[in-house]
């Protein structure tokens, strides 16, 4: 039999597909398409401290195999979340994790206390990457200091599995993530999505209602795959990569080049189904090479 | 309603005028229940500068055939290449998606329809027909070719054509026609789908006397099923997602459309383009 | 009369479409495909101090709309260019740039002095953002100070049109963009390629024997475009924008964005004669939209 | 040489055994000189996993009726859209690139094929009969349907063939091939062409006979006409461009060929794959 289990600290996921927060709603969306209890983990949309309109439409705008987003953490904020959300997700058998977002520490630190009462839920991601707000957001990922501090506040009142969603919009992605273990992050997930714009041409305005927003999709992989590469050279702790991933050779990719697990996102939208699609590619592949446990991938690139 | 992905066979690919064709797809296994006003994401393939799915609208609907049919305008790349595809070809699609028009019982209906937005009402006008109302339909557009399919509106309902150039049916803008103009006041129920200008037009006289009036935005967008949360229109209570809280909103429910942002319809509609 | 004559500096450039460094030769390659002399520029080659080998084969892998490459400057020197490749450029009537490189800033005022003495060459590119290779390159592009210690440095010994050219990988570009323009650069260009990785999960190797490239082609659009709107916010002197573009409607969005002119690069690749293609575009674009100049295009956007 | 930029209308495309198949191509203007051993870049449309232009050797050449001929084996993507290609379908392609064979007038010719290596070498001989030389042709592969158009090679020149499984010809790789191993004295020129193993084996024992040989490399390409530098191949003067200062080399010349990051059509060839 291929062992298809993997672990994020102490937590172990029955394979190492999960699905990236903003692109997979809180799960139950997907119910009609397949079963979420053959998920490795699911990680819901953003949830602030308090509710959140977002930002004004066009959020999106498509490009060459990708896609700006602009969507600014809509979300009903975390008591909402905590009373009517969470209680829905308790019947599947996965791992549902939160990503945690706010503009100011205090902010997440209100969040993550919060999540940290609920029994279902085993971790939460912090996303101090999110290109699309004003305040707080892509600002704490871009530099150390800032990345360490909002990780140490978070980690003193949250007690289960933290994972840190990096920023690629950074000089030195690796020195960011050491930042984060150094602050007590028990995982790094990355990429979150690159600022980029785009512009109508014939209408002379940006797309985007607010102008730049985040890139996502297959255009992102080869530099998904890189800084992936490079954060496993540099930190201890389990790495969830993602950022384009559309099929089971790009999902094996990412974990040779050394993440645990890995986030299918943009690609849900194309085909609802693709995460199953992949779960079952890498089992191919692993018989088809005669590797018994995914583990065995993980960082195997020979270089 | 549970939704599918299906590989629909194409049928039958066929020019409805202008830039408008008709797509007839067959299922591989029996419909889904669908609702008029529910739309479907179908996937484009072959082509190296359409990455998400494209929404149409379900323009009509035949359970016995196990078909649906799609009215589709060239407006860009993906609807280029779909309108080059070939019976017998797969596409693959998802749906029935979103909150269709709410139907009634009220005998005296409206429906009206700029250019592609008349998609929908094909389908609507076929349900009512079945609960034993005809509706009136209003269609109109820039030009004769840019009404599509107004002899299958007329088999279903009291088909009135209003054109900017008047080369079919009254000319001027469908709130200009005399149906519209001076027998609003007949109708319980309006419906429409089109350009948002029109819709905002239409809606703004039915308010004035109080008929409910239901309108189907067609805001871009990304994931078709409420989860990336890219097509939300503003509402009174906030953000709501066109694709799965709408795309029909009661008119009232609406605030701040944008209408020089608005749908795609609204090219060859809008008089100064 | 459709006027697509544009400026950087005081050298004028007949329309503003030029070539990007790397991607065009020495332009003479392309003769065949096209007429030289109605290009807008052409940006050769990098040259060195030294002849240089470059890196091993392979150095390059094809990604979603893109691909990666890691040529690493293989070039022959600036004295080899100086005697032997410019001479053959004079006979056009474009403008050639040379594209200035090295690992030590002695090694870029050696160049750039050498180049100084061309009287065909009416400026230089001072690629600080190269990724290919160990040492210096990417490096000078990627921190304030040392990007200002080279652009001062060249500047003190070269005077005609000087066009530094920055690299994508940094947390704010904006801000090495003035610093380079507060050492005397009379242009930027942007962007160089975006660091990426490709792996073969079959053979689970680098596809590249450097493992990491520059990533290049339409994927890399939205984030260029980004980078040129934040450029343009910061600094007075001129931008030239590159990053897949590939046709006319690319190359308008760039001027829109703020781009006084632009570089096509991996789409000749793709059509050897896009360059013709794009400044006819622009023409028909200009005439449609009934401009005059396209300097009227130039930061156009309306946010 | 003059290189152009062509949409070539395909006149034919034809299975020829196993994974490969011929593209016929018709040019809409008179052909450009065209040396054996040269190629064609092609680009691959409506496949949005293929963004650069394809590399293939000219298999044959006729300029009474305008048309090349591409023998390709599918490999991977590009390889697999191109082969469902229809007649009267455009193909654009950019050649004649490189630098071909050269071609002297001696007499005793030995060609070496291996897999989908064998494209170039049906010009090559064809160039040569028209000097009144007939080649001697020897080409492998594992099986059978791995030595593609042996029937047209007869045609050209006194051909041999060699398959690992014995299935076709004799058993074994062609350098072990009888004509390989006791009559490659005899000749005075040596081209070959296929995985980089068998073309190195070649080289190794026409070295060690003092005979000329040229070889055909198949590095990755991104441009094909020497401008982006990625197809360099090590040499005694150090890096050169396989697309313009080969694709074909003097053996001696070459040196470090890499042969597991070795030639497309080393999957075939190999033995243990
Ligand atoms: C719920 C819904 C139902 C729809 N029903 C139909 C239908 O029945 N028949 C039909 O022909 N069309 C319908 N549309 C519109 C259709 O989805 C678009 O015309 C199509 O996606 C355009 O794709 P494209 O690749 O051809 O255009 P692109 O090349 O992507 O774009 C061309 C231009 O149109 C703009 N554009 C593209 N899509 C939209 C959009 N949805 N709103 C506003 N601007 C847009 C782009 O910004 C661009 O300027 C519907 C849309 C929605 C959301
Ligand atoms: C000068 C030249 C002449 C050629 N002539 C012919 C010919 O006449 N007939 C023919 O069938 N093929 C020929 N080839 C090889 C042909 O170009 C490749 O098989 C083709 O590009 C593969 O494209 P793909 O999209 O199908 O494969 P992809 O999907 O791009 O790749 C499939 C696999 O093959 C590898 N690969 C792809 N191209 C190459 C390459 N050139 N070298 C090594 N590995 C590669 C990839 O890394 C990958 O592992 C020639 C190549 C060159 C450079
Ligand atoms: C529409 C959309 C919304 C997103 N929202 C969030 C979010 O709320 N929180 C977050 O951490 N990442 C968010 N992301 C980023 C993704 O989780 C992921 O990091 C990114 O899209 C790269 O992966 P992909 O290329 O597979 O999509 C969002 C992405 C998209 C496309
Ligand atoms: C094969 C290749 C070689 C390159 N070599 C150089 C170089 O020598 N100097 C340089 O400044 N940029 C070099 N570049 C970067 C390009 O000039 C350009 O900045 C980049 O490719 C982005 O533009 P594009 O997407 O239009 O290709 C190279 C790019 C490619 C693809
Ligand atoms: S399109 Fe994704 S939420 Fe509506
Ligand atoms: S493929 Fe570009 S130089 Fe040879």
């Amino acid at each position: 039999m291929t062992d298809l289990s993997v672990k994020i600290n102490k937590l172990k996921l029955k394979n190492p597909v999960m699905t990236a927060s903003g692109t997979f709603g809180y799960g139950y969306e997907f119910e009609d398409f397949l079963d979420l209890s053959r998920l490795g983990g699911i990680v819901v949309k953003a949830t602030t401290s308090k509710h959140r309109e977002g930002n004004k439409y066009p959020r999106m705008a498509e490009t060459a195999l990708g896609m700006l987003n602009a969507v600014g953490l809509q979300n009903k904020g975390v008591d909402y979340f905590v009373k009517e959300t969470c209680p829905k997700l308790t019947k599947y058998d996965t791992h549902f994790f939160a990503n945690v977002s706010d503009s100011t520490i205090e902010g997440y630190v209100e969040v993550a206390e919060k999540i940290n009462e609920l029994d279902y839920i085993p971790g939460i991601e912090l996303n101090i990457s999110c290109p699309n707000v004003k305040e707080g957001g892509m600002a704490f990922g871009t530099s150390c200091p800032s990345a360490f501090a909002v990780t140490e506040a978070v980690r003193k009142v949250y007690k289960k599995t933290l994972i840190v969603k990096l920023s690629p919009n950074v000089t030195n992605i690796a020195e960011i993530a050491k930042a984060v273990e150094d602050a007590g992050a028990d995982s790094v997930s990355l990429i979150n999505t690159l600022l980029g714009m785009a512009i109508d041409a014939e209408k002379r305005r940006p797309v985007l209602s607010t102008v730049t927003g985040g890139l996502s999709g297959p255009a992102v992989k080869p530099v998904a795959l890189r800084m992936v590469y490079q954060v496993s050279k540099a930190v201890k702790i389990p790495i969830i990569g993602m950022g384009g991933i559309s099929n089971a050779t790009d999902a094996i990719e990412f974990l040779l080049a050394g993440a645990t697990a890995i986030q299918v996102g943009t690609a849900n939208f194309i085909d609802p189904q693709v995460t199953i699609k992949i779960i079952e590619g890498i089992e191919d592949y692993l018989i088809r090479h005669r590797i018994k446990k995914v583990t065995d991938l993980i960082g195997a690139l020979e270089v | 309603m549970r939704k599918v992905i299906h590989s629909l066979k194409v049928l039958e690919n066929k020019s409805a005028g202008g830039d408008n064709f008709t797509l007839l797809l067959e299922a591989p296994e029996p419909l889904p229940t669908i609702t008029p006003g529910q739309f479907c994401e179908v996937k484009v393939d072959n082509d190296p500068t359409v990455y998400l799915r494209r929404p149409f609208s379900i323009h009509n609907v035949d359970y016995k055939s196990n078909t649906i049919t799609l009215l589709i305008k060239v407006l860009g790349k993906g609807t280029a290449k779909l309108s080059g595809i070939k019976e017998g070809d797969a596409l693959n699609v998802v749906y029935p998606l979103g909150k269709g028009f709410t139907i009634s019982d009220e005998p005296k209906v409206l429906l009206v329809g700029g250019g592609c937005g008349v998609a929908p009402l094909l389908y609507m006008a076929r349900v009512l027909n079945e609960k034993g109302i005809r509706p009136t339909i209003l269609v109109g557009g820039r030009t004769t070719v840019d009404v599509p399919r107004v002899e299958a509106y007329k088999e279903v309902g009291e088909t009135h054509v209003a054109t900017e150039d008047g080369s079919l049916g009254e000319k001027g803008l469908v709130t200009q026609h005399s149906v519209f103009k001076s027998h609003l006041a007949d109708f319980k129920r309006i419906y429409t789908c089109g350009p948002e200008g029109m819709m905002k037009a239409v809606a703004k006289a039915a308010e004035a006397l109080e008929i409910p009036c239901e309108v189907s935005l067609e805001n871009t967008m990304a994931c078709g099923i409420g989860v990336c949360l890219c097509c939300v229109t503003e509402t009174k209570e906030g953000h709501k997602c066109v694709c799965t809280e709408g795309p029909v909103f009661d008119s009232t429910q609406l605030n701040g459309w944008n209408i020089d942002k608005a749908s795609t319809c609204s090219k060859p509609y809008l008089k100064n383009e």
